[in-house]
Order: C-alpha cells, then structure tokens, then sequence
C-alpha cells in the first residue's frame, strides 16, 4: 500500500522497540515484519505487549505445504499508536512453543485452534478449549497442516460441573432464524456461575477451502465466509492480496467500498437494535427497528445492486459502482426510520431498565481480550481502524470515533447510533468525491512476479476485520488467514455473561454484541 | 408502552401486498441471468462456465446448461458477456423439484 | 426416510402428494422451524425479516415455531456442514409427520460449496427436500413465494421458464 | 376388652424379642424370629391402643414396687392411646422391615435387642400413672435411644450424632423432673390422674413455670427450634428402622408430652401461654422446611421436614390452648383432636419415607441427592411407596397429610372467635406462617422425589441401583395406613373424637361428623369437606382424561421419538436440575437466614474464555450451632477450668474441704 503518512517508527517508542526486536526488519507501507526466533519470542512478545498502544489482534500458523514443518507462527500486533501494524514470524520446531496467552490472554482462543490445525501446542501444558472440530473428528480430519500427536482428551479442557449448580444445554438448534451455536450455562439455578460455547457446529473450512484458490474465487468464498460482514471482511481480503501483488486500487473504487462498508454499518447497527428491542420484548419497537432495516436493505439494493452488498469488493477495487442518485434519494429517509426508533428507545425507561448495567466489560477486560469495535469502544477504549489505520478514503474522511465508558449493553447501543449517523455523515461526504466502479491493472508480470504475503485491514460494522494471504508463484493462495471482528469479540461475550448475570440478561447481551457464528467458526 | 402502541399506529401500514398484488421492491433484487441463444458459441459458453464462481453453468455439447439453484445472481457472466447474458428479473425461483431448477440453452450462435 | 418412502412414489409424486396433504391438514396455519446449517447469516437475517412489518408473513398464516414438535415445515440453510449433520438429522426427526422440507439458499442447493470433507455441499442428500429456493440469500419475497409453493397455493413457476432471452427481451 | 392386660403381653413379647435378639440375633433365623415376636408385641401395642381410645381412661393399677421408685404404676388413658397405636403400628413396620435390612450379625443382636428394649420403654412411658415410672422410663428411654443411634460407633460423625442427642436429651431431663416435682409438690401426689384432678390447688403463676418447664423439656426431645439441633445430627447416622423410629415415634414422645401437660395435667391457663406454644411450633415449622430445602443428604432432609410437622402439631395445640382461655371449648378439643391426627399421619409417611431412605441408600450406597436419579426405572415398587408417602407429607390431596392440615387451618381460621382482634391477628399470623410452611413443603417434596426418581441417573451406582431383595413389606404397610388414614378419616376422627371426650369433656361428634362422611371444624356455620368423596373424586378426575385419550388416541401409525434436545450430541446427567440449584431461589429470598457463602471454581478466569470444570458451592451458615449453642459450650468448658484446680488430688486438701463443709453447715445451723 502505497498510503504511508511519513513517520512510522517516526516515534521514539517505537523505533527502540524494533531496535530492542532485532536485525532483520522488513517494512511494506504501514506494516513491519519482524523475525524472531522462537527462542526470543517469548521476551519479545512481553516487550511489545508492554509497548504503548499495541494490541494483539492476531495469531496464527502456517507451514511450508504438505504438513512439512517447521511450522511458522505470525503474531499480528497493531501498533495502533503509532498508525502500523507488527508482524512477528517464528518458525517452530517441534511440537511446543512457549505459552503466549500467559503474557497476552487473548491469544488463548488461537492457542487452541493452532493445537487443532497444526498440532503444536504451548508450552504451559494447561487445558486447550475445543474450537473448529467436532469431538469425534479423529486424525483423519481435514486440516491446515498436522493432526495432534496427543489424544485430544489429554489436551482438551474437560466440562465438569460440580457443587451445587449444573449445566443449561442450550443449542446448538436454538431459536428460530439465528444461528446454530452450542452454549454451556453453568448456573446456580438463579445467577450465571458460568458460560462456554461451542461454535464447531458451522465450521465450514473455509481458510482450508481457500488454499490453492485464485484471489478472484478466494473473493467469492470470503464474501459469503459472514454474509452480514461481507464488505468489510472482502475489504480485508483484497487489501491483503494487493499488498501481497502491490496492487494500487483507484481512488473511485476505494471511495465506492468505503460507501459499501459504511452502508454495512449502519443495516447492521439497525439489525442489532431490533435484536435488542426483541430481547427485552419491546415488540412495536421491534417493528420499527426492522422498518428501518428493510429499507436500509433495500437502499444497498439500490445502490449497489445487493441487499448485502455481496460483489461490490473486488481484488484491485470495487466491481460495482454506487448509484449516487438512489442513494442521495433513499439513504436519508432510511436512516430517518432508524434515527426516530432510536430516539424514542432511549426515551423508553422499561427498556434502558433491561439495558443498563447488563452484560458489563470493564476497559481492562476488553483491553486483556484484545477486544474490537463497538463493543471495545464502548468500554473506553478508543480504537478504530478507520482513524488508527486509515486507508483511503479515510486518510481525507476521518471517522470521529464514538467512544462510551459504561462499558454495558446501554453503551455498545449508544456506540452504535453514534456510529450509525457518523455513517451516514461519510457516505454524504464520499459520495461528494465521485465514487466508482474500477479495477487496479496488474503490474507488467515480468517486472514484479505475482507472489508473496500481504497483511489487509477494515474496519466492519463489528470492528478490525484482518486477512493475510500467502500466495505462491502462480498466483494462486498457499496459505489465507481470515479473523473476522467476531472471532476476537465472542470471547469477550463469555466474560460480559458471567458479570452478575441472569438468564434472561444473556439474549439482550447477545444482540449487543451482534456477532455471528459465522464469523467465528469460518 | 401505550406510547408505543401509539408510535406502531402513526407509523402507518409498510405491509407488501405480495402475492396479491406485485412488489415494487422486487425490481431492486439481483435475479439470475437469462442468456442469448442466439449470440452463444461453444467458447463464448465456455468462458460463461470459466467464470462463474458457483458452478452453475456447465457446457453440454451445443447446450449450455444453467442450474439456477446454484446461481448466486453474482452477475459475473453479465460483466463478462453482456450481449449473452442479462438478468432475468425473475425472483419467484421456488421449486419443487431440483430438476425444475435446471435449464439448457441451446447454442445458436455462429462462431465467429 | 420421507413418510411416503413405503407408497413407492417418485420424490416428486410424494412431494406433490404430501404438499397436497399438507393444504388439507394444515390449511391456513403452518408453523415453521429453521435450521442453520452452516449459513453465512445472511439467510437468517432475510428469514428474520419474513416476520418483519413489510413481509409480515402471519397474515398469510405461517407462523414461526422454536419447537420441532410444533413445526410442520423446516427451513433449511446453509451446505450441511458434516459436522453438524447428527443435529439436523435429530431436528428432522424430531417433527412430527406430514412435514415439508425447504431448502434455503443456494448453499442449502449446493451452489457455493462442492461436497468435500466438511460438508455435504448442499441439503439433497441428507434430507429429503420438498421445496428449492434458489438466491444468495434468497430475498423476504423469494421466501414467501416458496412457502406458499411449498403450501400448494401458489404454482411451481420456475418450471415453465427457459432463462432465455429469445423473443422475449426483458 | 381392657388395654392394660394388652399392653402388659406387649411388653413381654418386646422383653422377649430382645432376649431372642441379643442371645442369637447373629443368626437370619435368629433374627427373623426376633421380628416375628417384636411384630406381635407391636400388633398387641396397636390393639392396645386402639382399646385405650374405645374405653377411655382406665384406672390406675400399681404393679409391684421397691423403696426406691415407690409403687409401679401403670395407667392406659385415651390420651396415650393415639401414641400407642402409633407405636404398635411402627413396630409392626418395622418388623417387617428388618429382616431385609440388617445383615445379621453380633452388632445388629445387640442393635435389635436395644431397639425392642427401646420400644419396650416407651411403651412404658405412655403406660405411665405416676411421675416416677414416668421419669424413670423416659430416662430409660432416652439412654436405649442413644445406643440406638450408636449402631456404627466407630465413625466419628456418629458418635458426634449420638451425643448430640443425648446431651440435649439429658438437659430436656432436667427441666421434665422440675415441671413434676412443682406438680407433685403443689398437689401433693405422684398419681398422674390425681395430679389432673387436683391441679387447681396448683396456682396461677407454678402453673406457667411447670408448663413452661415441660414445654421446653419435652421441646427437646420433640425437636422445637431452637432445641432441635440433636435431629439433623443423629438421624443420618443411625441405620434407616433406627431413624425411623426415632421421627415417628421418638419425636411424638415429647409431643405426648407437651399435650400431657398442656390438655390432661395442666389445662387452662393464660391466653399467652398458648399463643407462645403456637408461636414455637409456627417458628419451628418454617425454620425447619426451610432448612429441609438445603438439604442433599436424603436423612437429614428428612429430620428437617420431621421439625417442621412437629411445629405443625406444637402450633395446633397452642391455638387450642389460647382457644381455651377464650372459652372456646369446641374449637379447644378440635385442634387437639386435629393435632393428634397430624400425630398419627406424621408418624407413618415419616417412617415410610426413612425406610425407603435406608433402601436407597442400600440400592445405591449414598444418601446424597445430587448423586442419584432416574431410579424410577431402576426401582419401580419403591418408587410408587415413596410416592405416597410424599403426597401425604407434602399435604396433597387426597392423602392423609391434607386431611389433618386442612382441619389445623380450619381451626386456625376461626381465631376470630376468640374475640380479642389481637389475639385473633396473631393466630392468623401463625395459619399464614403454615400456608408458607405448606408451600415450602410442596416444593421441598417435589425435589424430594423428582430429583433421586426422575431424570437421568447422575453416577454409575444410582444407573446399577436394584431392588431386588429390598425389604418393601414394611413401607407398603404404611403406605396403605396412610391411605387408609386418608379416605378413612371420617371414622378414624368419630372414633379419636369420641375417645378424647375423656380429656376435654367436649362432645364433638354430631358437629364433626354429621353424618355422609363430611367432616366440620367444631362449627357448621364455617366450611366443611369430605376426605373420602374427595379422594373418590379425584380419582375420577385423573381416570376421565386417560379415558378420552385411550377413546381418542389416533388409530394411524406412530413415531416415538427421544426427546427434543435442542440437537445436541448427548445429554448428560450433568446437565439436568439438581437438588441444590432447584432449591436456589429460596437461597436467594431467604439468605437473611441461610447467610450463604458461596465459592466459586471455575477454569475461565484467566486466561480468556477457557472453559473447563466449574465448581460452584454455596454453604448455609448454622446459625443455631454457631450463634446459640457455641457460646453455651464455650462457657461450660471456662467454667471447668476454673473449678479444676481444687480437684488437686492431695487427701489432705479434701480433708480440709470435708472439715470446711462441716463448719459451714454447723454455723449455719446455728446461726
């Protein structure tokens, strides 16, 4: 990416950061990537967890094909800070690596996945939850790279629930029209001891899926990976393969997908609020929600030609060009249904009643998580990729970002409004700069051979959306990496649920957060 | 909650009158294509079939077979051949049978 | 394992049959449960909106059910990811009888995914489909117009189209 | 047929079946032989009793006698006669139960020896005419008991247990010899009877201290908090007939007690005296469900619900004794007459349900709610026993429980009689702490069965549990008294009705009962119901829906299919309701009492989400042991340290104590 504000590693912090990492620093636009022995990782990763405003937004493993090893493991750092992004890369020998969600917990939930997809495991030893494969799947199980060695009930977390309280089954076929997910509520019969969920029910593989893909159908598979975060995830998607090919989108095509992601926006804070009005049973609130969110839908139908604006993100720009006139004709009205539902819900005190002080993350929990989006934001925690990362149109467009301190359901739904009519606000100002259709040529193949890795990034309605791709001489994919904003959020669903809850808290909280399975079990 | 009640009936009926009367709205959906027999050739339907992302098409002999419960109206054989393929406007797709959801289209196109 | 397998009909003679059966039994109240089996949430959420004021789908009397044991209709999205399949087999069971499948989505018709080790690429095989709704996702009238086809009270139009433009340009 | 020569063979058979015991009880035959004698002596209790209330009081006959105790004096009075049926009719259970129970063995000789010497005893307290052979069988009583419950004393729980019983036992001793020697001395006689004659020569204010006395002593054994802490300790450890019969006889004692002295010796009185008396057994009832509701240990679940119908009795006796003092005559002798009939049905469903407890614990080898389940399948007899004992206990209709419930309320009901508004908001008081009472019981007992019977089992020994080789004949006997005492009430209560004209002189029959089975609490312009039509109609309800379901039942093919999971891959027992968390809303409304203090294990704390085992405790504080009896004991033992060192040993030293004694006694003579 070619959108370097000047000064990255600028700053004093950083740049004795990276000196303290080590030699060998390579550095595309915002992103650095770092090699360290695995070895060193460990007093690595306490330096950077330490740094100023970096958060660990990713980890994952890739190996060099045909389960050959040594297995490679990325740690994704955004340095949001200082307006980049760090990659640390550890080749791992063997089947250990020491233990990083004992310095940053939020590499827990990736701990477990590496163990299922490449079977190495940290050092600690201690209980690995199960994440992507169903308890029976033996060695035989398709997978990134090698099964585990171990059994995995020698490695699994086992549920036991002892004393005086027992175990709520419910799921995974829950309610009607929501997603499949298994949730273990471990209850007292009156509060909520405890919460563990099960998302392996969906898990499609789709990252599996993708390798040998071209980018284009890699596009098609991510789009449809979490069909209400498709622009943002596509976003992240094409980002990384035109990192990895040095693709440069037209501004038109950027603008057109910064239309599209702020449209998700805001069709998905209407969602979450007539989630939120079915939760606490506010039915005619429910209507006017879904009212709003009908015609917000049929406005990205308008406008892009979809109501979940799937094909507009393509790999080098955008492939639909916006309907201005439907949109400056459609848009206003719209939102007007959102805005009039909104204020008179936070006028309605039966529902701030249910809303307030429910499901609470505390800023230190969501910055431990390494949560992001609405519900980060909504503890106190300013971050936004849009404002720290910003790529084009939102170097000239910055977002204001809402932030709440509550840190409960009431203020990831005040977050949401705010951020619903910020949308609106960038789609005007966007739509000012004569958005289109428009796909980046490829460089001449002989000067620069497709190939290599890149790192992309958008901010979805749910927060930092992350794809990294590997892609191999032919320009097909050896290795993609998607983590959706869900797979970073549900895990802080688990510690909101335990917050002095009671069943009937958990739908409200639930619709708060609006994540999606699909997300989280791609 | 009377106030609500009250908001619901100042809002006013949004109901669609589907299927008694026809939706306006439909015309906004992406509906698969329907294809010109008469300007498909064997490798103007090959290159259909080349880029369709969920195999719904397939080239049998001088048909091009068209399974629409595949379609996912992506409307990429529209960007690649306009003059063959356009949206069909159809949203009313539900069948039941697979068999109705599969169409051959003869190729009447002179190759060039 | 559909209830018509002993009748020794074709699929689509007992699904005839039984839509037939089921206008008469369930007339004007029909009680769906979903079933996602590996969507994207994008079906869910157009489902969501069939109960929504500008579908609104109780005033043609289909009604949403959280309970197998009440449903008489099955919504189906999503590839039938493997994993999954032991549950939805459970779901289907759980119905009681005459009960109507409707495949949801190109997923759920096995147009995104082929069939390989994680799902099945399509429902077809592991229940025994009444009704295809084709769409990605499929939009609020798609799924009202399948529902009453799935009902017999509007009729199978797809089968009469060609999906060319011959003559007819649109 | 006169009771005494009735009850004198009992007890014969009883000395008989304890010398049978404890000479070859090591033996299966040994052992049945013991039961077969010990039943007999039961059944001749029973007769016995039921003799005792046709012919009313008989007069006293003294049997012997020695420079010691005085004469030996026996008397068999209508009173005594409810308590003795009830004990023939335990000892009949029990003797059928026994033989299945117990491995013979030497211990279990010697236990059974104990237990027939045990009934023996209070057979001879209930027979008792005079204060002397009263004190001494109770104290005889009391120490057979506590050998009872020391049938394993190798464990340290029992013996915690057994002394628990005994020490409280022994202060409750203390306070019954006082009540009798101010009775003895104001009347200036040891003859019961006399003493019921002359008690007016007892005066206003000895006559509240005695009662107060008795009250408190026969508290003890009967188990009214807070003198009820020996229950929860000595039942769960004492073998399940041992329990048995401590709940269903034991405990009745003291109420026999407290009705002796409240209705035959002492009666009239201050209205307060029995709005204290209700205010006891009120306070008892709640505290003691409320308590039975946290419970996991089937036994001491059982001991708690076992308080709460002791309060149910205390409090309609002390309604009574308030009635009286407003001159209510009529509703005086029906809330005993009520009372005594919770008496009866109390102690058989409580035997039942500590018999099946004993074999549960046999089927499955625990005791402990939270590790059984699903037994229903495993154990059907037993199951269907239980559940009739559980409906009567719970007070459903159309068992026994409801039938003498219904009459307490019903008395309760009428406090306006009184005339006084206070004392008539307070006995109103009391009826809303029973219908508490009640409800908790309701809910206490659905857990009480639901959880060990129904659902999955939670451990491998509740799936492998059998009862084959289960003694059954024991519990079905009571199981059918229960019932009989139900839809026979009508009878059962003319015939008590009658028998208790001799304590309270109160014809109560043509308003009672007049005629067509119907049953009115003392007055006919109040309410009224029949317990028989009752139960007939209820059958009749249940049967008519099956009726139209077997009628109506679609003749077309049919699915069974597993129950609707939600599609997970398996339930397991972990995840169904348990004892405890069934019970966790009364934790929370009530945590004023319970003072829980809740622990919680659970692996997701750090770091994020990781999900494991979760361990989750909540633990009521004992805040009778803790705040009551602690302080006690801790002064006690301050006390024997500071009296210790004049026990130096050294002879000299206890020469100067004999001479210093002396001295004293000297100057005070003749000063």
């Amino acid at each position: 990416m070619t959108t370097v504000q000047p000064s990255l590693a600028g700053e004093p912090g950083l740049s004795e950061l990276l000196t303290g990492l080590g030699r060998d620093v390579a550095r595309d636009g915002r992103v650095l990537t770092v090699q360290v022995p695995t070895a060193g990782l460990e007093p690595a990763v306490r330096r950077i967890a330490a740094h100023r405003g970096a958060r660990l937004a990713d980890v994952f493993a890739s190996d060099p094909g045909e389960d050959r090893t040594p297995v490679t493991l990325r740690l994704v750092w955004g340095l949001d800070g200082d307006r980049g992004y760090l990659i640390t890369e550890s080749p791992v020998d063997g089947e250990r690596y020491p233990s990083l969600s004992e310095i940053a917990p939020a590499a827990f939930a990736e701990e477990c996945e590496i163990y299922e997809q490449f079977g190495i495991r940290p050092a600690s030893g201690r209980p690995l939850n199960r994440v992507a494969l169903p308890p029976w799947a033996g060695p035989e199980w398709p997978r990134l790279g090698r099964a585990p060695a171990e059994p995995p009930e020698d490695v699994h977390a086992p549920h036991h629930v002892g004393g005086h309280a027992f175990e709520f089954p419910f799921g995974p076929v829950r309610q009607v029209a929501v997603e499949s997910l298994y949730y273990g509520l471990v209850t007292s019969g009156e509060e909520l001891v405890d919460l563990y969920l099960f998302t392996w029910h969906k898990h499609r593989g789709v990252e599996w899926r993708l390798r040998g893909c071209t980018p284009a159908e890699a596009l098609f598979f991510v789009e449809r990976t979490e069909g209400l975060g498709a622009v943002g995830n596509a976003w992240a998607f094409a980002a990384a393969v035109e990192a990895a090919l040095g693709l440069e989108p037209p501004p038109q095509a950027m603008a057109a997908r910064a239309i599209a992601l702020e449209l998700e926006r805001l069709y998905n804070h209407a969602a979450a609020t007539a989630a939120l009005c079915q939760s606490t049973g506010l039915v005619i609130g429910q209507a006017a929600a879904e009212i709003a969110l009908e015609r917000l839908l049929r406005v990205n139908a308008a406008v892009f030609g979809h109501r979940f604006l799937f094909g507009v993100v393509g790999i080098g720009g955008s492939r639909r060009a916006p309907d201005l006139a439907a949109l400056r004709r459609d848009l206003p009205g719209a939102y007007g249904e959102l805005r009039r539902a909104a204020d008179a819900l936070l006028t309605t005190n039966s529902f701030l009643d249910r809303l307030e002080a429910t499901g609470v993350l505390t800023e230190e929990a969501a910055r431990r998580l390494a949560l992001v989006g609405p519900v980060a934001r909504a503890t106190g925690l300013a971050i936004d990729t849009r404002a720290d990362h910003p790529v084009p149109p939102y170097g000239e467009f910055p977002p204001d970002v809402a932030v709440q301190q509550a840190g409960d359901v009431l203020a990831r739904f005040r977050v949401m409004l705010t951020e619903a009519a910020e949308s609106v606000r960038l789609i005007g100002e966007i739509g000012e700069t004569g958005p289109g259709a428009g796909l980046a040529v490829p460089a001449d193949d002989a000067a620069a051979p497709p190939g290599g890795t890149g790192l992309g990034w958008a901010e979805s309605s749910r927060g930092e959306s992350l794809a990294w791709v590997a892609l191999d001489g032919a320009g097909r994919i050896t290795r993609a990496r998607l983590r959706p904003a869900a797979v970073r959020n549900w895990r802080g669903f688990d510690d909101a649920c335990r917050s002095q809850n009671v069943f009937t808290d958990i739908p409200i909280i639930e619709a708060s957060f609006w994540l999606t399975v699909a997300g989280t079990s791609r | 909650m009377p106030l609500w009640t009250l908001r619901g009936l100042r809002r006013g009926v949004v109901t669609t009158r589907y299927p008694a009367r026809p939706e306006p709205s439909a015309r906004l959906l992406p509906t698969p294509p329907a294809f010109q027999p008469d300007v498909l050739t064997r490798d103007l339907a090959d290159r259909l079939v080349a880029v369709c992302p969920s195999d719904a098409l397939a080239r049998d002999g001088d048909a091009l077979v068209f399974d629409v419960g595949a379609c996912t109206a992506c409307g990429r054989c529209q960007a690649e051949a306009p003059e063959a393929a356009a949206s069909s406007g159809e949203f009313e797709l539900a069948a039941t049978a697979r068999a109705h959801l599969i169409k051959r289209i003869p190729l009447g196109g002179r190759p060039a | 394992m559909t209830s018509q397998d002993t009748t020794g009909l074709t699929a689509a003679e007992a699904s005839a049959e039984l839509r037939r059966t089921v206008a008469r039994l369930f007339g004007r109240s029909l009680h769906i449960r979903t079933l996602d089996t590996g969507s994207c949430a994008a079906c869910e959420q157009e489902i969501r909106l069939l109960a929504a004021p500008h579908y609104d789908l109780n005033r043609l009397g289909f009604f949403f059910t959280p309970a197998p044991r009440h449903a008489d209709l099955l919504m189906v999205t999503g590839p039938m990811v493997r994993a999954f399949e032991n549950a939805a087999r459970k779901t289907y069971e759980a119905m009681p009888d005459p009960k109507i499948v409707v495949a949801t989505g190109a997923c759920a018709l096995g147009g995104v995914y082929q069939p390989d080790p994680f799902t099945h690429g399509g429902i077809g095989g592991t229940l025994p489909v009444d009704v295809w709704i084709p769409g990605c996702p499929p939009s609020p009238l798609a799924l009202l117009q399948g529902l009453l086809v799935a009902v017999g009270r509007l009729a199978d139009k797809v089968k009469d189209l060609d999906f060319s433009l011959n003559g007819t340009p649109r | 047929m006169s009771p005494l020569p009735v009850m004198a063979g009992a007890a014969v058979a009883w000395g008989v079946a304890a010398l049978i015991a404890l000479t070859c009880g090591s033996t299966r035959a040994g052992i049945r032989a013991c039961c077969a004698v010990s039943g007999l002596a039961g059944a001749a209790a029973l007769a016995g009793g039921v003799s005792a209330l046709l012919s009313g009081n008989s007069r006293v006959v003294s049997a012997g006698g020695s420079v010691v105790v005085g004469t030996l004096q026996l008397q068999a009075t209508s009173l005594a006669g409810v308590f003795l049926a009830l004990l023939g009719l335990i000892a009949v259970a029990t003797a059928a139960y026994v033989p299945r129970y117990h491995e013979p063995g030497h211990a279990t000789g010697l236990y059974l020896g104990v237990y027939n010497l045990a009934a023996l005893a209070s057979l001879a307290v209930l027979a008792a005419g005079n204060v002397v052979t009263f004190l001494v069988a109770w104290e005889t009583m009391a120490l057979l008991c506590y050998l009872l419950i020391l049938r394993r004393p190798r464990r340290r729980e029992v013996a915690a247990g057994a002394f628990w019983f005994l020490a409280l036992s022994e202060i409750g001793f203390v306070a019954i010899v006082a009540a009798f020697v101010i009775l003895a001395a104001k009347t200036h006689t040891m003859q019961l009877d006399l003493i019921a004659a002359r008690a007016h020569l007892v005066s206003g204010d000895w006559r509240v201290a005695a009662y107060l006395l008795a009250l408190a002593g026969f508290g003890f054994k009967a188990g009214l908090v807070p003198l009820h802490v020996w229950l929860p300790e000595a039942h769960p450890v004492a073998p399940a007939d041992g329990s048995a019969f401590l709940s269903g006889l034991i405990t009745k004692l003291g109420v026999y007690g407290i009705a002796l002295f409240g209705f035959e010796l002492l009666p009239g009185g201050p209205a307060w005296r029995g709005v204290l008396t209700m205010a006891a057994g009120a306070v008892t009832a709640a505290i003691g469900i409320l308590y039975a509701l946290n419970e996991r240990d089937i036994k001491r679940f059982l001991a708690y619900s076992t308080i709460e119908n002791i309060g149910i009795i205390v409090t309609a006796f002390g309604a009574a004794m308030t009635f009286l003092a407003y001159g209510q005559r009529l509703l005086w002798a029906f809330l005993l007459l009520a009372g005594l009939y919770h008496v009866a049905n109390h102690g058989c469903y409580k035997t039942l349900l500590f018999q099946e407890a004993g074999v549960i614990e046999h089927a499955t080898g625990t005791r402990d709610y939270d590790r059984l389940g699903g037994l229903a399948h495993r154990m059907p007899r037993s199951s269907v026993i239980t559940f009739v004992g559980t409906l009567g206990i719970a007070a459903l209709p159309p068992l026994n429980g409801f039938v003498s419930e219904w009459l307490i309320f019903q008395g309760l009901f009428q406090g306006f009689r009184t005339g006084s508004h206070l004392v008539a908001i307070l006995i109103v008081i009391a009826a809303a702490i029973l219908g508490l009472t009640g409800g908790l019981a309701v809910y206490a007992f659905v857990r009480g069965y639901g959880i060990p019977f129904l659902g999955m089992p939670r451990t491998r020994q509740a799936a492998a549990a059998s009862e084959s080789r289960q003694p059954q004949v024991g519990p079905a006997l009571l199981a059918v008294a229960c019932v009989a005492l139900a839809v026979g009430a009508p009878v059962m209560l003319a015939g008590l009705a009658r028998a208790m004209r001799t304590v309270t002189g109160v014809t109560l029959r043509p308003v009672l009962l007049p005629g067509n089975l119907t049953v009115i609490p003392a007055h006919t312009n109040f309410s009224g119901f029949s317990p028989t039509w009752l139960a007939v109609f209820l059958l009749a309800v249940c049967a008519v829906p099956a009726l139209i379901y077997l009628a109506g039942r679609p003749r077309g093919a049919s699915r069974t299919e597993p129950v609707w999971d939600g599609g997970i891959v398996t339930f397991k027992p972990r995840m169904q309701y348990s004892a405890m968390t069934f019970s966790a809303p009364t934790r929370v409304m009530f945590d004023a009492l319970y003072r829980p203090s809740v622990s919680v294990e659970r692996a997701s704390d750090e770091p994020a989400g990781s999900s494991g085992p979760v361990h989750y405790e909540s633990e009521a504080t004992p805040i009778f042991e803790r705040y009551l009896y602690r302080p006690v004991i801790r002064a006690f033992e301050w006390l024997a340290d500071l009296v210790r060192p004049i026990q130096s040993g050294d002879v000299n030293l206890y020469l100067f104590y004999v001479f210093a004694a002396v001295l004293v006694a000297y100057l005070v003579a003749a000063l």
